[in-house]
């Protein structure tokens, strides 16, 4: 009987993990002065695909210090050791490994993407490319596109993989309540999906999107064997053992703890196939994400990833001894304050927030330079950002005097002439200290009810609506057309992925506008002016740009090796999401 | 007084030539005096908090993240800058606080309900009793957590939870006190005399159980605090405000923080260790020296 | 040599209120085969002295002056005699036997224990022995008893199978700590009588303590009287009782109601209470009950002195017949 | 007999007892439909909202009366159904039967350490009563008591995994070694307390026992001193320390919530905190119960236990 | 005149009459455990009734049911015109203040942390007979029982044991009883002090006319004090009548064993118990003594003995004595 009730609740629970990446456990913080250029800007993408070359740094970037020996031993063939077992710590865990139902945040993406492998990939220029596809071809008002499929690609569990297989899996992915909210609206209502023959499927967009491909480099781009899907409706448990075309099969899992994945020895690529025989992840149960570090350090593991600022400097600290991969690009993490109700509605009390946020006490005591300080949306770290954008804060001399009239407006939100709000996050120490901060700086202008919630509620009642200001962990994909469903009027409702509820139409105009282009300097400049749109709105506060750190025993090689299966560089990695079947152990 | 050779034994007066035994300031002993006062340092410390000259406790940065002890600064910083001392002083309130009502609920309930049932025996002791078995039974710490999480982590639910969890170990001990009490002849005496139930519970019951349930209490209390500092430690007590479980916990979860400054951890453990340690060994003094005198008997 | 001679003991314990003088200046002596009794209220220090002879005192007791077991010095033997004296050469029965046995362990167990630690007798031999000793105790079913444990036996029972551990290894030396206190009075003769018997039987020094002056009447050679940690007269049983010179001894015995007084006769009782042992002695501890009493016994100790008619009949008084104020007894 | 049989009575009624607690604290303490559902239970509004609230009364028999539903719930409970976590769907007893084995080797691990260490050690200082060494160890046996679990669990922390590096820093059942080793500081934390409890108490008794009649006898038979005192006089006064180890069974269940959180140990107290942070209370239920049934278990051993330690001790009759 | 209980023999003046007394206890389980069975006498006004026997015999039990302490199982206790057992409580607890009572150990029967003077006058303050009852009247007693007034602050564990008992004592006589059960109240005694105590008592009966159950297991002390004596053996009466009659010629075998035990009596040993006292919870059938009995013939074992008159007031329960030639078996 529970069943169906926990399933309801799930739904609520993961709609909100998507946009959170790692809800619970892990927090926030990082932020890196890593100077490490991002060669975002130059993306006309001039495809000197570097293959198996040092990298090519954009999207993930790999720290001076560790670059040696990663290009040495990836260079060094004579050191690859073919199998082997590796040992991987994430952060986080899924509720389900199944693509769709359950939202996937960065860790179990990362086991996702071994078993299923998508379409499509972002290469390391943030161009997507064809991954199991072979080709796209739009119509010419970018309404619908064509998708070949690569011939021969079979699941690991023998099933061919065929049009049928993808048609399987995105019309499963559009019945479900809650995977679908994020990627329905841009498609058709009607047929998203159409199987044109064996190996063509045609995807119909609800606007002209230039950029539908990009939308297959995601969760949705995940497709699972028919056999495995059907299997599935009937045995809920299978939704922790998938079946993809990936170069992995999970051999053994337990859920929040570990996974076992072993090589997929009927992988379609042999080019490609996993030179690793066997990878075991775990998953980090509390906040431990130091200790994990000491574990690597240790030997005890081989690969961790995490985002927590003290481990990273203390990875830091470790210098050469230690293969460490950056990548701010992945993740925001923002405060959101909700437009719908009192006094949030407000912008002048949105504004008198923004100014009086302590930008640099957070970056002092939380950050301590793990991550960069965050702007806008768009960190450096990606082809998206714009130097010139700058958001209010640090800045309390701004917050009285929008306070005072705000207050003299509206004085039932008020107490002695400060506002009256909630302040709500869930239990975490860094939130915890964060919530101390901001107290502290906030609490000249506004009365701070502190509503300390649990993960699943806190994710709950954002997710309706319920709550004044709030901490939040913000997914980030690939393309920025993506993201804008946090952005758009569309998708608020009682249920909203647009958390803070924040409307305008004359944004959501220019969304439309960015995703009909083609041309990467048109978009650019769209974004800059829906960035300006959002920072003049004061909806939310971006507090910082994740910092997604990778390390690795430098035994590990093959970090930044992957390519397509057409030979296109990819990024070492992108929001702590590494591609395992390049990886491998040096003698 | 009358020569007891000359006198007939019968009517003689006794001679009491014992000298007055010690006074009870004496026997409860140096350790108690100094641990009463320790006790009231920090009650006093936690009552003044708002007029004593001690930094903001809301107020970050004051010293760097993690800063060390420096004059000015006794207890150094925490992660946030904030003045440890002065957190440690405010902390003490809500620990004080949910102790002292814990306390007060688990004995008032408990111990009514206890002595109750100890004297009037029959159903209504079988009742209790089994009832206080099912409450023993129940996992203490899960429970005071589910009633603090589902009525509301305020400083009164919280004290409520901590005090139900008091109820049954204080009334099973008020229980057995009373029934050992109430098996001596002189409760028979007072019977026979013609004294009514009312009369010999609280005449003659009362003062024999009340004063080691008191030196209870004050065990009692020590275990309160810690058990808030549990939940607080576990991010399950009192919302909004700090007590020295959370600022434990907040200095001490991580590794790196630990290494980098365990002072933050350190000195609320210390103020917190001794706290109750005070209230320990006053409770256990004033028990040892009342119950001594009894055994003097 | 006499078996057992004491001399000039004296016990103080430390407590937290200061020291105890719990006994001081015993001397006595028994010699094999004969009997002794040690008569005293709760707190006259008898049970103190045998504990001292026994080693069962608690490390806060302070021993001082001598006890010799056959010439041999008792408070400093070499540890090689040590090991095998207590429970060999000497043994003792408790007052309790409700209390004496170990409520955990079979009565064979317990038996056969002191057997086989000094004796080194297989398991087979001791309980054969055991068997041996519970028939000589006239215990009933010996072989039943033997693999019981003490709360299935009744008190009597249960004080003949200590008295039967006592005597395990022979001892030539069996001290009683009031052996029959604890007893119903039908019981309590044939425990006695027990104990007398077996003494005769097996030659041994029997030291009876007891609070009770008809006990020892009939069965002992000599008595020691004690009184505040002290030996307030000793003599031969038949010369105490037909000549008691002590007004301590005088007096105990005429507060005592015996059968053979007529219903209402009334008691001389000793007035006041027993002494305060914390006090250290420096007067006689008997001066503020005493009716005899005079100045000096108020401020002086009288010594261990025989008595001019007999040599061997002891007293401390310096008052004993009531001339310093010419009341006679 | 007849005593095992009323005991078993009594165990399945405190068992009963507090599975109605725990239930009723349920439904009682709040809105039993916001303690499954969350804020959709009264925050949101609109049809499909309707429908997962009506869906949820019909799931959980929120229109039956309370003790139908407390005996439906029963009646799976029984049968091993301990229904299926809010979180993630998966079977509760699926969890538990991964979690309590972890839990219940820290508590085995923490028992031992415990007794092996308390017991010498009272031995010892009963053996030198209120001499120097024996008021010293008080001393320390009375501060270990005052230690609340948390604070210890920090300071150990600090100074064996941090501070000098001897233990790790994570919990790790690679091998029964490293299981061992890394749970070394979570069990020596929960053992902390307990060894000064038994210490003291046991300390206690055996200087009462010492001063028994029977004690005296065996020291008259001329027995060694160690002899008396581990033969004669350790079982009778093993009591309280027994009757202790049971109730100690719930604090340490206690304990290792905290420990278990802390250390990062995978076991039911960590895994019961995430419930109840997460109100995953088909979990916190669950666990409930399986702690109870264990501590239940348990005590009834200790009482089982007493006849074998006192033969006076009888069951029946 | 006097006699055992029953109906025939009863003379007018007895103060307190038990009639056919028993009282259980519950055991373990279902059993039960008869501590009285069937227990009849008489106590007269002004007299002392000694109660002796061995521990477990039942004499404390049945002097703490006469106050209703437990309620005996069944039977009746008439005080004068009063059927106790029959009283509501109110009743009871006006009737218990003419029958008070001592204990054996002194120091539990008072409340350690009451001051003497507040033990005392506890029975004054119940009451309110303060206007009866006046400090100085109570001072009086204080010092009639031998205790200085001016330590009547003192709490109970600044005095001796037996200072305690005199404490007692003054507590039961401030509600002017009639009737004082004195349970075993020198055992805890040392000898030097019992004497002191039992003047005191001896004193106080004669000041206070009162009447007295002396329940003790020491034969030398019951005889001391007793003006008729109960032997009671295993819940029931061996024997009973005037003490020098029966200390002088005891006829029960149990009570002949029962003084021939008494160090330095100089009895003869014939009365020598055989075996153990049997368990209370399956006591012997017929005459209960008969297990232990040196002249038990075969009737003993199947019927219970009914009490044959040895003299004007002495009866005993036995089969195999003889009764004196004037005295003739006496139906029950």
């Amino acid at each position: 009987m529970l069943k169906t009730q926990s399933r309801w609740l799930a739904i609520l629970l993961a709609l909100a993990v998507i946009a959170t990446a790692c809800g619970g456990g892990s927090t926030d913080d990082a932020q890196s002065e890593s100077g490490d250029t991002t060669e975002a800007d130059d993306s006309s993408g001039d495809d000197d695909s570097g293959g198996d070359s040092d990298g090519d740094d954009s999207g993930g970037n790999v720290d001076e210090s560790a670059d040696g020996s990663d290009v040495a031993s990836a260079d060094d063939g004579a050191d690859v050791q073919t199998g082997g077992e590796l040992r991987i710590a994430l952060q986080t865990e899924a509720d389900t490994l199944n693509p769709t139902n359950t939202p996937l945040n960065r860790a179990p993406t990362l086991i996702a993407t071994a078993i299923f492998d998508t379409l499509v990939v972002i290469d390391a220029e943030g161009q997507w490319q064809n991954n199991l596809s072979e080709s796209w071809t739009p119509n010419d008002d970018f309404t619908s596109w064509d998708m070949t499929l690569r011939e021969g690609i079979t699941f690991s569990d023998g099933e061919p993989f065929n049009a049928a297989a993808v048609v399987a899996t995105v019309d499963a992915f559009f019945s479900d309540p809650l995977t679908s909210l994020v990627f329905a609206p841009a498609f058709d209502a009607e047929t998203p999906v159409e199987l044109i023959d064996d190996l063509t499927v045609r995807f119909n967009a609800s606007t002209p999107n230039a950029q539908l491909p990009t939308y297959f480099a995601e969760q949705i781009g995940m497709i699972g064997s028919p056999a495995w899907l059907a299997a599935r409706n009937d045995d809920p448990s299978l939704d922790q053992m998938p079946i993809g075309a990936g170069p992995f099969v999970i051999e053994e899992r337990v859920q929040d703890r570990s996974t076992v994945l072993v090589r997929n020895e009927n992988y379609w690529n042999p080019d490609q196939a996993a030179i690793l025989d066997r990878i075991e992840l775990f998953t980090d149960s509390e906040g431990q994400a130091d200790s994990t570090v000491s574990s690597l350090l240790a030997g005890d593991i081989d690969l961790l990833h995490l985002t927590d600022a003290t481990p990273i400097l203390q990875l830091r600290d470790e210098g050469d001894a230690i293969t460490r991969i950056e990548d701010q690009s992945g993740e925001e993490f923002i405060m959101l304050m909700n437009a719908t109700i009192a006094p949030f509605d407000d912008i002048r009390v949105r504004e008198a927030a923004t100014a009086a946020f302590p930008q640099s006490a957070y970056a002092e005591f939380i950050t301590q330079g793990s991550a960069d300080s965050a702007q806008t949306l768009f960190s450096a770290d990606t082809p998206w950002h714009n130097p010139d954008l700058v958001q209010l804060g640090d800045q309390p001399e701004l917050a009285g005097p929008l306070v005072e009239s705000y207050c003299a407006d509206v004085p039932e939100q008020c107490t002695d002439g400060r506002v009256d709000i909630e302040y709500q996050h869930d239990i975490s120490d860094e939130l915890t200290r964060m919530a101390t901060l901001v107290g502290d700086s906030w609490s000249e202008f506004f009365n701070i009810t502190l509503d300390v919630v649990p993960n699943d509620q806190h994710i709950t009642q954002v997710t309706l609506g319920a709550y004044d200001t709030a901490t939040w962990r913000y997914h980030g994909f690939s393309d920025p057309d993506v993201d804008s469903i946090f952005l758009s009027c569309n998708t608020i409702g009682a249920l909203s992925i647009n958390f803070s509820r924040n409307c305008n139409p004359e944004r959501d105009a220019l969304i439309a506008q960015q995703r009909a282009s083609t041309d990467f300097d048109e978009r650019y400049a769209i974004w800059t002016d829906i960035q300006q749109n959002l920072i003049d709105s004061f909806h939310y506060i971006v507090v910082e740009h994740t910092n997604w750190v990778v390390a690795a025993d430098p035994a590990v090689g093959g970090i930044c090796d992957a390519t397509t299966p057409d030979g296109i560089a990819l990024p070492c990695q992108n929001g702590g999401v590494v591609r395992l079947p390049q990886l491998f152990l040096t003698n | 007084m009358a020569d007891a050779s000359t006198i007939d034994g019968s009517t003689a007066f006794e001679v009491i030539d014992e000298p007055a035994p010690p006074s009870v300031a004496r026997q409860l002993g140096l350790g108690f005096w100094l641990s009463s006062a320790f006790v009231v340092l920090v009650v006093a410390l936690a009552l003044l908090a708002p007029i004593l000259p001690i930094a903001d406790p809301d107020q970050t940065a004051i010293g760097g993240r993690l800063e060390g002890p420096r004059p000015g600064l006794w207890f150094g910083a925490d992660s946030t800058g904030r003045d440890v001392l002065s957190l440690t002083i405010w902390g003490s309130r809500i620990s004080l606080l949910v102790g002292f009502i814990a306390i007060v609920i688990g004995f008032s309930i408990g111990g009514t309900v206890g002595i109750a049932a100890g004297y009037f025996r029959g159903l209504f002791d079988k009742v209790v009793s089994f009832i206080f078995v099912t409450l023993l039974s129940f996992p203490a710490l899960i429970l005071a957590i589910l009633i603090t999480t589902l009525l509301g982590r305020t400083v009164l639910w919280v004290s409520v939870s901590l005090g139900v969890l008091a109820i049954a170990p204080v009334g099973r001990l008020a229980r057995a006190q009373t029934l050992v009490f109430a098996e001596r002849e002189f409760v028979t005496a007072a019977r026979i005399l013609g004294a009514s139930d009312r009369r010999i519970l609280v005449k003659e019951l009362l003062p024999n159980v009340v004063i080691p349930m008191s030196a209870l209490a004050l065990l009692g209390m020590g275990i309160a605090i810690v058990a808030e500092g549990t939940l607080a430690f576990l991010a399950i007590s009192v919302e909004d405000g700090f007590s020295w479980g959370r600022q434990i916990q907040d200095a001490g979860s991580s590794v790196r923080d630990l290494e980098e400054g365990p002072h933050a951890a350190l000195f609320p453990i210390g103020v917190l260790f001794l706290t109750v340690l005070s209230l320990n060994y006053a409770g256990d003094r004033i028990r040892d020296v009342f119950d001594a005198k009894e055994l003097q008997l | 040599m006499a078996l057992l001679e004491v001399k000039d003991l004296a016990v103080t314990f430390a407590t937290a209120s200061g020291p105890v003088y719990a006994v001081s200046n015993v001397n006595f002596s028994v010699e094999r085969g004969e009997a002794l009794g040690i008569v005293g209220e709760s707190g006259s220090g008898k049970s103190v002295t045998v504990k001292s002879l026994m080693n069962l005192l608690p490390s806060t007791a302070t021993i001082t002056g001598s006890a010799t077991y056959d010439g041999l010095d008792m408070f400093n033997l070499a540890s090689s005699r040590r090991k095998h004296f207590y429970g060999v050469d000497v043994a003792m029965v408790f007052q309790n036997p409700m209390t004496s046995l170990n409520p955990v362990k079979r009565i064979g167990v317990q038996l056969t224990e002191g057997m086989r630690y000094h004796r080194n007798l297989s398991k087979s031999a001791a309980k054969s022995r055991a068997l041996e000793l519970l028939d000589m105790v006239r215990i009933p079913d010996s072989a039943k008893r033997f693999s019981q444990y003490p709360h299935e036996l009744s008190g009597g029972m249960r004080q003949r199978v200590v008295i039967a551990m006592a005597l395990a290894n022979d001892p030539a030396l069996l001290i009683a700590d009031e052996p029959t206190t604890a007893l119903d009075v039908t019981v309590q003769r044939d425990i006695l009588d027990l104990l007398d018997g077996l003494r005769r039987d097996l030659d041994m020094a029997l030291v009876l303590i007891t609070h009770d002056l008809g006990v020892v009447r009939d069965r002992t050679d000599d008595i020691v009287v004690m009184y505040g940690g002290r030996v307030m007269e000793s003599a031969s049983t038949a010369e105490l009782f037909a000549n008691t010179i002590h007004p301590y001894s005088r007096a105990l015995r005429r507060s005592i109601p015996d059968m053979s007084m007529p219903r209402g006769t009334r008691l001389d009782p000793i007035p006041g209470s027993p002494p305060d042992l914390a006090i250290a002695p420096a007067a006689c501890p008997f001066a503020p009950r005493c009716v005899n009493v005079d100045a000096i016994c108020k401020f002086s100790l009288p010594e261990l002195a025989p008595d001019t008619a007999n040599s061997e009949h002891l007293f401390a008084c310096f008052n004993p017949h009531g001339e310093l104020n010419e009341e006679s007894i | 007999m007849k005593f095992v049989a009323g005991r078993l009575v009594q165990m399945v009624l405190v068992v009963l007892s507090v599975t109605l607690l725990a239930f009723a604290a349920l439904n009682f303490l709040g809105d039993p439909l916001f303690n499954i559902l969350g804020p959709i239970a009264d925050e949101a509004s609109g049809p499909e909202f309707d429908e997962v609230r009506a869906q949820a009364r019909a799931d959980f028999n929120l229109d039956e009366p309370f003790l139908v539903r407390y005996g439906l719930w029963l009646g799976d409970m029984a049968q091993g159904d301990f229904g299926r976590s809010f979180a993630n769907g998966t079977t509760v007893s699926s969890e538990i039967s991964r979690q309590l084995p972890v839990t219940i080797q820290l508590m085995i691990y923490a028992q031992l350490l415990s007794v092996l260490i308390s017991v010498p050690w009272a031995l010892w200082s009963a053996s030198r009563a209120n001499r120097f060494v024996d008021k010293a160890s008080t001393v320390v046996s009375f501060g270990m008591l005052g230690i609340p679990v948390f604070a210890l669990a920090v300071v150990v922390f600090w100074l064996f995994a941090v501070r000098f590096d001897i233990f790790p820093t994570r919990f790790d059942d690679e091998t029964i070694r490293t299981r061992l080793v890394s749970m070394f500081l979570p069990a020596m934390v929960l053992a902390v307390p307990l060894i000064a409890t038994y210490q003291r108490l046991l300390r206690t008794d055996l200087i009462s026992t010492l001063q028994e009649d029977f004690i005296s006898v065996a020291r008259a038979k001329g027995l060694p001193r160690w002899r008396v005192l581990v033969r004669h006089a350790l079982r009778p006064s093993l009591f309280s320390m027994l009757t202790v180890f049971g109730i100690q069974t719930g604090a340490l269940i206690g304990g290792s919530l905290i420990v278990e959180s802390y250390f990062a140990v995978p076991g039911i107290g960590a895994g019961v905190v995430e419930a109840i942070i997460r109100d995953d209370f088909p979990v916190v239920l669950a666990v409930v119960v399986v702690v109870t049934v264990i501590f239940v278990i348990v005590n009834f051993l200790v009482d089982l236990l007493y006849s074998f330690l006192d033969p006076r001790v009888q069951f029946d009759g | 005149m006097v006699g055992v209980g029953s109906e025939s023999l009863r003379g007018d003046d007895a103060l307190l009459r038990v009639e056919h007394l028993i009282v259980e206890f519950k055991g373990r389980g279902r059993s039960k455990l008869q501590a009285v069975s069937d227990v009849s006498f008489d106590v007269f006004a002004g007299e002392t009734l000694g109660i002796v026997g061995e521990s477990g015999c039942g004499k404390s039990t049945t002097a703490k049911a006469i106050i209703q302490i437990p309620p005996p199982t069944s039977g009746t206790i008439r005080y004068g015109d009063t059927v106790v057992n029959e009283l509501d409580k109110d009743a009871l607890r006006e009737t218990r203040t003419d029958l008070q009572m001592i204990f054996q150990d002194p120091i539990s029967a008072l409340n350690p942390r009451r001051s003497v003077w507040d033990i005392i006058r506890e029975g004054v303050e119940i009451w309110e007979t303060g206007d009866r009852w006046t400090d100085e009247r109570l001072v009086e007693l204080i010092e009639s029982v031998g205790i200085d007034p001016q330590y009547r602050d003192r709490k109970p564990f600044q005095f001796s044991g037996g200072q305690c008992q005199r404490i007692s004592i003054a507590r039961a006589l401030a509600l002017d009883p009639e009737v004082l059960i004195c349970d075993e109240p020198v055992s805890a005694l040392d000898v030097s002090v019992q004497a002191q105590i039992l003047n005191l008592l001896d004193d106080l009966q004669t000041e206070h006319e009162l009447t007295m159950l002396f329940i003790s297991h020491d034969l030398a002390v019951v005889r001391n004090v007793s003006d008729r004596v109960l032997v009671m053996y295993l819940g029931r009466i061996a024997e009973i009548g005037d003490a020098d009659s029966i200390f002088d010629n005891p006829q029960h075998p149990y009570t002949q064993a029962l003084l021939s035990a008494v160090p330095g009596s100089g009895m003869s040993d014939d009365g020598s118990l055989a075996g153990d006292l049997p368990s209370p919870l399956d006591p012997p059938t017929g005459c209960r003594f008969h297990t232990r009995c040196s002249q038990a013939i075969d009737i003993c074992a199947t019927e219970i003995p009914e009490f044959k008159q040895f003299g004007t007031d002495h009866w005993a329960a036995c089969h195999v004595a003889s009764p004196n030639p004037d005295g003739a078996p006496v139906n029950l």
